[in-house]
């Protein structure tokens, strides 16, 4: 291993060749299902790469702790960051130190201050997320009626945003649909359930649960269907396959949302390495990552395609 | 006559502290066996080696001829031995039938709890006491001879072969006492073996059939006693008379007699006008104490003696009536206040009030004057330990040094700790709930003598005491309870059996200025 | 009763207030079947409160139980998961729970360590371990555990039953029996038991292990209300028992407390958040509603402790 | 020489404690990447001022047998208020950070009043304020707002450094000291210790037994206030949850420390220690290749190994000794 006594200065640009390239890989917060299977992307780049990946971030949704990490990794002299950030302006602080020390950043799943990195891996902005989910959500009420959003928590800052750009697509788009209720369920699956019952209760004429974080979708769902509301009440949501392949399936939830999450956590590592080796530039247009092909860039987006709906026809082709 | 116990070559340390040097013990059946010592001479150890509360580290215990290997609490109980500690053993938070439930019923662990049962023998034992408590009462809004007295019928209800009574009169007044002498007398004809702690050395003359003392952790000799009945044939040994007796345990001569009442009060110091609190049932207390006087209180248990001194402390609020000061009218609101204005109060609860058990004696003794010795709040380590070596040393500690922790100290000298702590605020007005409960005879005569000592220098007392002697031979004038209110006065070495008459209710013709106290 | 029992009656009276209020401002709170659903999801709290109460009252604490309560989960869920029989999984997940109880009672009541340090110690182990094994994968479950193979409505009524037979258990045990008011008496005075013939330590281990053991009964009471395991579950739970227990009555310094209170402490918080839901009030008034009932719930009994001059 | 026996186990904890820390650092320079740089040193530091403020003023609060769950909610709202006063109120940042601490103050004087004249236990109240400040800070931002973009001066605060020390270290030595001070050098630290052991005894010595308990708490409050601004400082962002679980890991720290939950024991050096076997575990552990990558499951997995064996240090040998001088029976149901 490599190791110095004066490494607070990291390596600049890339890293000279002979040395195993360190790359820095942070999930907005570990034991989540949906980090999972990105690391299990970005764990297949790094050894195609040959590469030494470092998986870390907070045990529960925690910015400052992500802060904490990030500049614990400056000075372990990492070559390269990879972070979804929890809290925008709370991270950039760290980020902009990084990149003084001459570190590449980037960044996924949810995007940093544009200044203080260096490419976004673009799955999907949080405006195509709220667009497609609220579009999604007006097309199976018909355009008009009750709906309620089951969110992490209150204080999850991506959320914020898609919930902003819900309304704001509601207002522009759906003035027939009427936002009932939000309710946090902390990022559990048990509470996510507890409270669509309530929901389900309290608003007896809601025709839509719409769920923004990934434990809340399979959650609600059995709250629906235990309700024998299934059908009557529409299930959608940002989530996993295989946490929703069963009420897919049974129809009570209609459509989820998501991208290829292991192909995120793929295109994450092979940009950041790409980065940190100077193959990738500022300016580019286009990416070649690994055995997944050529990614459009645009501006400093790479962006991994359009959001995917899994519905009851497509989920079994999809595992993870 | 068969022997009941027998406790051959007992020793136990705590640490460095030998309590026990190798005592040898044995019981009777049938028998009051007094156990006699100074504070600290391990008479409580030695007894809680009898109930297995401590294991020996050597010797022999042996129950009706059957050596017992390990005794513990539990196997105690089995072979019919039980006990009143000298520190109340109850559970605080259950009630005072649950109480003696718990320690008489030998339940299975699913064994169902008959409260109905529970009810009717917790009152029929405590009326056998002649205590007025509600079995439903919780133990901890009980005073301390109420506790006493909880403990005592558990060890009645027993039905135990072996009773042990470690001081169990302690902080009782007479009339308790009188009742608990006939529950004695009354188990020594059953052909119970009772062994009896106290430092009251009339109740051993009374009482006991033979007494063994304790000096140091040994056994300085066992002597048979002429008691007041006399009736015991198969006594062994010479009899003892009180001085001889106080010369073992002491190894010198004791005052025995109360030092002489004081010449005449000066100005008043304390003046109490239709003092009352519904809620602690006191009413129309009018008092008064002057400096250099000590004022004897006397009274029956729940006469609320106890409850006069919390409210003169600021411990409970009064609804009526005024206190004065040296002539100024005070409201005191809560015990800061009163160390404030010169009051000090050594509470009878001296392990849940009198002393902190886990901290040091030095930094128990200086308590009540922070403000004084270390003043702007900042600890000052030497001028600390000076004052606490000076009050171990004048009030005769026995204890290993200011850094002993309070609770390791034997009851007697938790007592003496706990007056130490007051008498170092140098109060204008002392008052004291019982200060030489548990405190052995040569130590009881040297607080008697700074208490006159400190009369004499100005301070004005209010002596609370059960120990009837004590208040008739200390007090300048005395103040009967009872129901809440003063009943009588009576001048300082009146007659016992007028003072307890008064106390009683009934003849109140001998008293000055008294009112007919209603029962409550 | 009254005097004796004053913070179990306010609270209550606050409870039925609360009550009242729903009943006048959002009556559908009281619709049947979501009610009897939202009890349902409920249920297996109020189990882990009656235990939290009991390990109280012996003056002790458990703050390992949401750790233990997912780790039961998932043993249960793995077990079922790999074709165990349900009943022998069940069985596995609450001796699961047994052992994790004993492993506390072990270093509390055996090498006498301050419980809130070795549950402490625990929850951390276990939540952090668990993060380590699983991940936070959930775990699909076979059909027959989910409701244990009846169908939903008798599924609710067997688990609400569970929890009122552990609740009714508890309580004739705590107050008639011999070993529970021997957890009074080790929690009123340790030393004071001990002379009485009571052997403390092996109360306290008893008790751990039957928190332990009711920890896994909820989880398992948990586990088949939905066809998933998420490894994530129990998070906050000791909080949420420990607030339902003190509210209820039961005292932080043991001897003190009844499992009536309990149930009274459990329904009122358990009600606070679905009423605001009904109530329509924004969910960023969530936190700030709960804190002042928690407060409002006790301050009845601090006036009356302030008047005593207790 | 003539030591109490408490005190004498205290030495022996904090002992115990420091030689961990020792072998920390031992292991963690040696397997290690990059551990003992002084800009990592700095980091340990500053990562761990918020929880060690927190700790430092638990440990009173401790001490006298109390707990305070609501110190980390009291950080959130703190944090919330002074980013409101600020850029809504208009204030200069040292205007609004000194009416933070009064902020803070008050929310420990609730605290405070609560305890001390309704004479509530201080966990069903903290337990109240706990949710209740977090949910002010909620209430009041609806969850969403955040404050940024705070001036330089005051951010220097949180990032900068003062000859070769992070900034916000200087703050926590003052309070450190001070804390230490007042604790083992003053009356305060005495009647926090009395009323631990027993609140009624220190009452009936006539020590201002509800005036001391008020004051810890004020003390946790201001002091949460005190690391709310660093904590903004540090972070850059103000935002409702901020300081989400820091209760617990600064009750973790003093318990660490040696301080007994049921009051009377316990040294502020002991909390500092706990604090910082903690902070060094877990960066030690996101350092050394084996462990980098579950760094954060193995720190919480071994603090709690840790709790359990710094404390069980002392009694297993006691258990044995214990053990053959008993000779007890074998349990039985009583
Ligand atoms: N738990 C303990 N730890 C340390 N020392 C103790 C302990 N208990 C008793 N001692 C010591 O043992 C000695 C004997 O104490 P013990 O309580 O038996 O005296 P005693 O004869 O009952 O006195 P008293 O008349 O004052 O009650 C004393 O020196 C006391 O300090
Ligand atoms: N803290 C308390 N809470 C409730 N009741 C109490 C409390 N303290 C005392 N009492 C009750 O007040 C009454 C008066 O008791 P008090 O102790 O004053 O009597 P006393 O005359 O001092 O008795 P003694 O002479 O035996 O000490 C008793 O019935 C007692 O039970
Ligand atoms: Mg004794
Ligand atoms: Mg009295």
């Amino acid at each position: 291993s490599r190791s110095g006594p004066d490494t607070g200065a990291a390596p600049s640009g890339g890293a000279p060749a002979g040395k195993r390239l360190t790359i820095a890989f942070m999930p907005k917060s570990k034991g989540n299902g949906y980090f999972v299977s990105c690391k299990q992307g970005a764990d297949q780049a790094a050894k195609d790469l040959g590469a030494e990946l470092i998986f870390d971030g907070p045990v529960s949704p925690d910015p400052a702790k992500q802060n904490e990490i990030i500049e614990n990794w400056i000075t372990l002299g990492v070559d390269v960051i990879a972070v979804a950030c929890e809290n925008k302006d709370g991270i950039s602080t760290a980020l902009k130190r990084a990149k003084d020390k001459g570190i590449k950043i980037v960044t996924f799943d949810s995007d940093a201050e544009p200044a203080t990195r260096d490419f976004f891996v673009n799955q999907a902005t949080p405006e195509g997320i709220g667009n497609a989910l609220m579009d999604e959500a007006a097309r199976l009420c018909g355009g008009t009626g009750e709906f309620a959003i089951i969110t992490a928590s209150l204080t999850a800052q991506n959320m914020i945003e898609w919930q902003k750009f819900i309304e704001a697509r509601r207002m522009a788009k759906h003035p027939g649909m009427k936002m009932v209720a939000l309710r946090p369920c902390d990022d559990l699956k048990d509470k996510a359930q507890a409270e669509a019952t309530t929901l389900l209760g309290a608003y007896p004429h809601l025709k839509l649960l719409m769920n923004i974080c990934s434990p809340a979708v399979p959650g609600a769902a059995e709250a629906v269907k235990q309700a024998g509301k299934a059908g009557k009440v529409k299930v959608i949501g940002l989530g996993l396959p295989n946490e929703n392949r069963r009420y897919l399936k049974d129809g009570t939830t209609d459509t989820v949302i998501l991208w290829k999450t292991v192909d995120l956590g793929y295109l994450t590592v092979q940009a950041a390495a790409a980065l940190a080796k100077g193959e990738l530039k500022a300016g580019a247009t286009s990416f070649k990552g690994g055995k997944l092909g050529e990614f459009r860039i645009v501006g400093d987006n790479i962006l991994l395609g359009e959001p995917f709906k899994f519905t009851k026809e497509n989920i079994d082709q999809f595992d993870f | 006559m068969s022997c009941l116990l027998q406790l051959t070559s007992v020793t136990k340390s705590f640490g460095a502290v030998r309590a026990l040097k190798g005592v040898s013990f044995d019981l009777r059946a049938g028998e009051v066996h007094a156990l006699l010592g100074e504070n600290g001479a391990g008479k409580s150890t030695l007894i809680k080696v009898i109930t297995g509360a401590h294991q020996p580290d050597e010797g022999a215990i042996e129950v009706r001829g059957n050596r017992v290997p390990s005794l513990t609490p539990g196997e105690a109980h089995r072979l019919g031995i039980a006990c009143i500690y000298q520190q109340p053993a109850l559970f605080p938070d259950l009630t005072v039938a649950e109480n003696i439930g718990i320690r008489l019923e030998a339940l299975g662990p699913f064994g169902r709890v008959r409260w109905g049962a529970r009810r009717k023998t917790a009152e029929e034992l405590l009326r056998r006491v002649g205590a007025e408590i509600d079995p439903d009462a919780e133990v901890r809004s009980l005073s301390m001879p109420e506790q006493q007295l909880v403990e005592i019928a558990c060890a009645l209800g027993a039905g135990a072969r072996i009773v042990v009574m470690d001081e169990p009169t302690a902080s009782l007044t007479r009339e308790e006492q009188q009742r608990l002498f006939g529950v004695v007398q009354g188990l020594r004809a059953d052909g119970v073996g009772i062994i009896y702690i106290s430092h009251r050395l009339e109740e051993i003359f009374a009482l006991a059939d033979r007494v063994t003392v304790l000096r140091d952790g040994e056994s300085v000799g066992t002597r048979g006693v002429r008691n007041a009945e006399g009736s015991d044939p198969d006594r062994s040994g010479p009899t003892l008379t009180e001085n001889e007796l106080i010369q073992l345990m002491v190894g010198r001569e004791v005052a025995s007699i109360d030092p002489p009442p004081s010449t005449r009060p000066g100005a008043t110091m304390l003046s109490v006008r239709r003092l009352g609190c519904s809620s602690m049932g006191l009413r129309d207390i009018t008092l008064e104490v002057g400096t250099g006087e000590i004022v004897g209180m006397a009274g029956l248990i729940g006469a609320g003696r106890t409850e006069l001194a919390r409210i003169l402390f600021g411990l409970t609020p009064a609804d009526s009536g005024e206190i004065e000061l040296a002539g100024k009218p005070v409201t005191i609101g809560s015990p800061r206040e009163a160390v404030a204005l010169g009051i000090a109060y050594v509470p009878e609860d001296r392990r849940r009030h009198g002393v902190i058990l886990e901290m040091p004696i030095a930094d128990n003794m200086t308590m009540a004057v922070h403000e004084r010795i270390f003043p702007g709040t900042w600890l000052r380590p030497m001028a600390e330990r000076s004052l606490a070596e000076r009050q171990i040393s004048d009030l005769g500690v026995k204890a290993s040094g200011p850094d002993a922790i309070g609770g390791s100290l034997s009851g007697g000298n938790q007592q003496k700790v706990s007056l130490a702590r007051w008498l170092a605020t140098g109060p204008r007005l002392l008052i004291l709930d019982e200060p030489t409960q548990g405190v052995d005879v040569g130590a009881k005569s040297e607080i008697h003598k700074i208490i006159r000592r400190l009369a004499d220098e100005g301070m004005a007392v209010l002596l609370i005491s059960s120990d009837l002697p004590e208040v008739l031979g200390m007090a300048d004038r005395i103040a009967v309870m009872r129901g809440g209110t003063i009943t009588a006065f009576f001048p300082g070495g009146s007659d016992a059996r007028t003072v307890m008459a008064a106390a009683l209710g009934q003849a109140v013709g001998a008293g000055t200025g008294a009112k007919e106290g209603a029962p409550c | 009763m009254l005097k004796r029992h004053f913070r179990e009656f306010s609270v209550l009276g606050v409870l039925l207030s609360v009550l009242a209020l729903l009943g006048v401002f959002a009556p559908d709170f009281f619709a049947p079947q979501p009610l009897l659903s939202r009890l349902t999801a409920a249920a297996p709290k109020l189990v882990v409160a009656c235990g939290i109460a009991m390990v109280m009252i012996s003056r002790q604490i458990d703050i390992s139980v949401g750790s233990l309560f997912a780790v039961c989960s998932v043993v249960c869920g793995l077990l079922a998961a790999a074709k165990m029989p349900v009943p022998l999984a069940i069985a596995s997940a609450i001796a699961a729970g047994a052992i994790g109880g004993a492993l506390n009672g072990v270093l509390v009541a055996g090498l006498r360590l301050p419980s809130i340090v070795v549950t402490l110690a625990t929850m951390v182990t276990l939540r952090e371990g668990l993060r380590l094994a699983r991940q936070g994968v959930f775990i699909d479950l076979p059909d027959g555990l989910q409701w244990i193979g009846l169908p939903m409505i008798g599924g609710q009524y067997l688990v609400c039953g569970i929890a009122l037979t552990v609740l009714a258990a508890m309580a004739a045990v705590m107050r008639h029996l011999a070993i529970g008011r021997a957890v009074y008496a080790v929690g009123s005075d340790a030393e004071a038991a001990r002379l009485a013939g009571i052997r403390p330590r092996l109360i306290t281990f008893v008790v751990f292990v039957l928190m332990g053991a009711l920890t896994g009964l909820a989880a398992v009471m948990n586990v088949v209300q939905s066809p998933q395991v998420d490894p994530n579950t129990g998070r906050m739970l000791e909080l949420e028992a420990i607030a339902a227990a003190v509210v209820g009555g039961v005292a932080v310094s043991g001897g003190r407390g009844n499992l009536g209170g309990v149930l009274v402490g459990f329904l009122l918080l358990a009600c606070i958040t679905p009423a605001l839901t009904y109530i329509g009030v924004k969910p960023y008034w969530d936190k700030a509603i709960q804190g002042a009932v928690i407060l409002l719930a006790v301050v009845a009994d601090g006036l009356r402790n302030r008047k005593n001059g207790r | 020489m003539n030591l109490p026996p408490k005190t004498r186990m205290l030495l022996r904890h904090e002992t115990v404690l420091l030689a961990v820390l020792v072998a920390e650092f031992l292991f963690f320079g040696v397997a290690g990447r990059n551990f003992g740089t002084p800009d990592n040193l700095a980091n340990i530091v500053r990562h761990s001022v918020e929880i060690g403020l927190l700790a430092l003023v638990m440990m009173p609060v401790v001490l006298a047998g109390g707990i305070d769950l609501s110190v980390g909610s009291t950080l959130g709202l703190c944090a919330v208020l002074f980013g409101k006063l600020w850029r809504d109120g208009g204030l200069h940042w040292e205007v609004a950070a000194v009416a933070t601490l009064g902020i803070g103050a008050t929310a420990g004087g609730v605290n405070a009043l609560l305890i001390t004249t309704l004479r509530l236990p201080p966990l069903i109240v903290t337990l109240g304020t706990y949710s209740l400040f977090r949910g002010l800070a909620e209430a009041i931002t609806h969850g969403t707002d955040a404050f940024t973009r705070f001036p330089p001066t005051f951010l220097f605060l949180g990032t900068g450094r003062i000859a070769g020390i992070p900034a916000q270290a200087w703050i926590f030595v003052s309070v450190a000291v001070a804390m230490w001070l007042l604790v083992h050098r003053t009356t305060f630290g005495r009647s926090w210790r009395a009323i631990g052991f027993a609140p009624e005894g220190a009452r009936y010595a006539g020590l201002p037994v509800g005036r001391r308990l008020a004051f810890a708490h004020v003390l946790a409050g201001t002091v949460a206030a005190l690391a709310a601004i660093t904590y903004t400082a540090r972070f850059g962002t103000a935002k409702a949850d901020a300081g989400t679980g820091y209760e617990l890991a600064a009750i973790t720290a003093v318990v660490l420390g040696g301080t007994s939950i049921f009051g009377g024991i316990g040294s502020v050096h002991g909390t500092l220690l706990g604090v910082a076997a903690i902070a060094v575990l877990g960066n030690g552990l996101s350092r050394v290749p084996a462990t980098m990558s579950n760094a954060g499951e193995l720190s919480g997995l071994l603090t709690g190994v840790l709790l359990v064996l710094a404390l069980a240090g002392g009694a297993v040998p006691k258990w044995f000794v214990d053990r053959r001088s008993r000779k007890d029976p074998a349990p039985v149901l009583p």
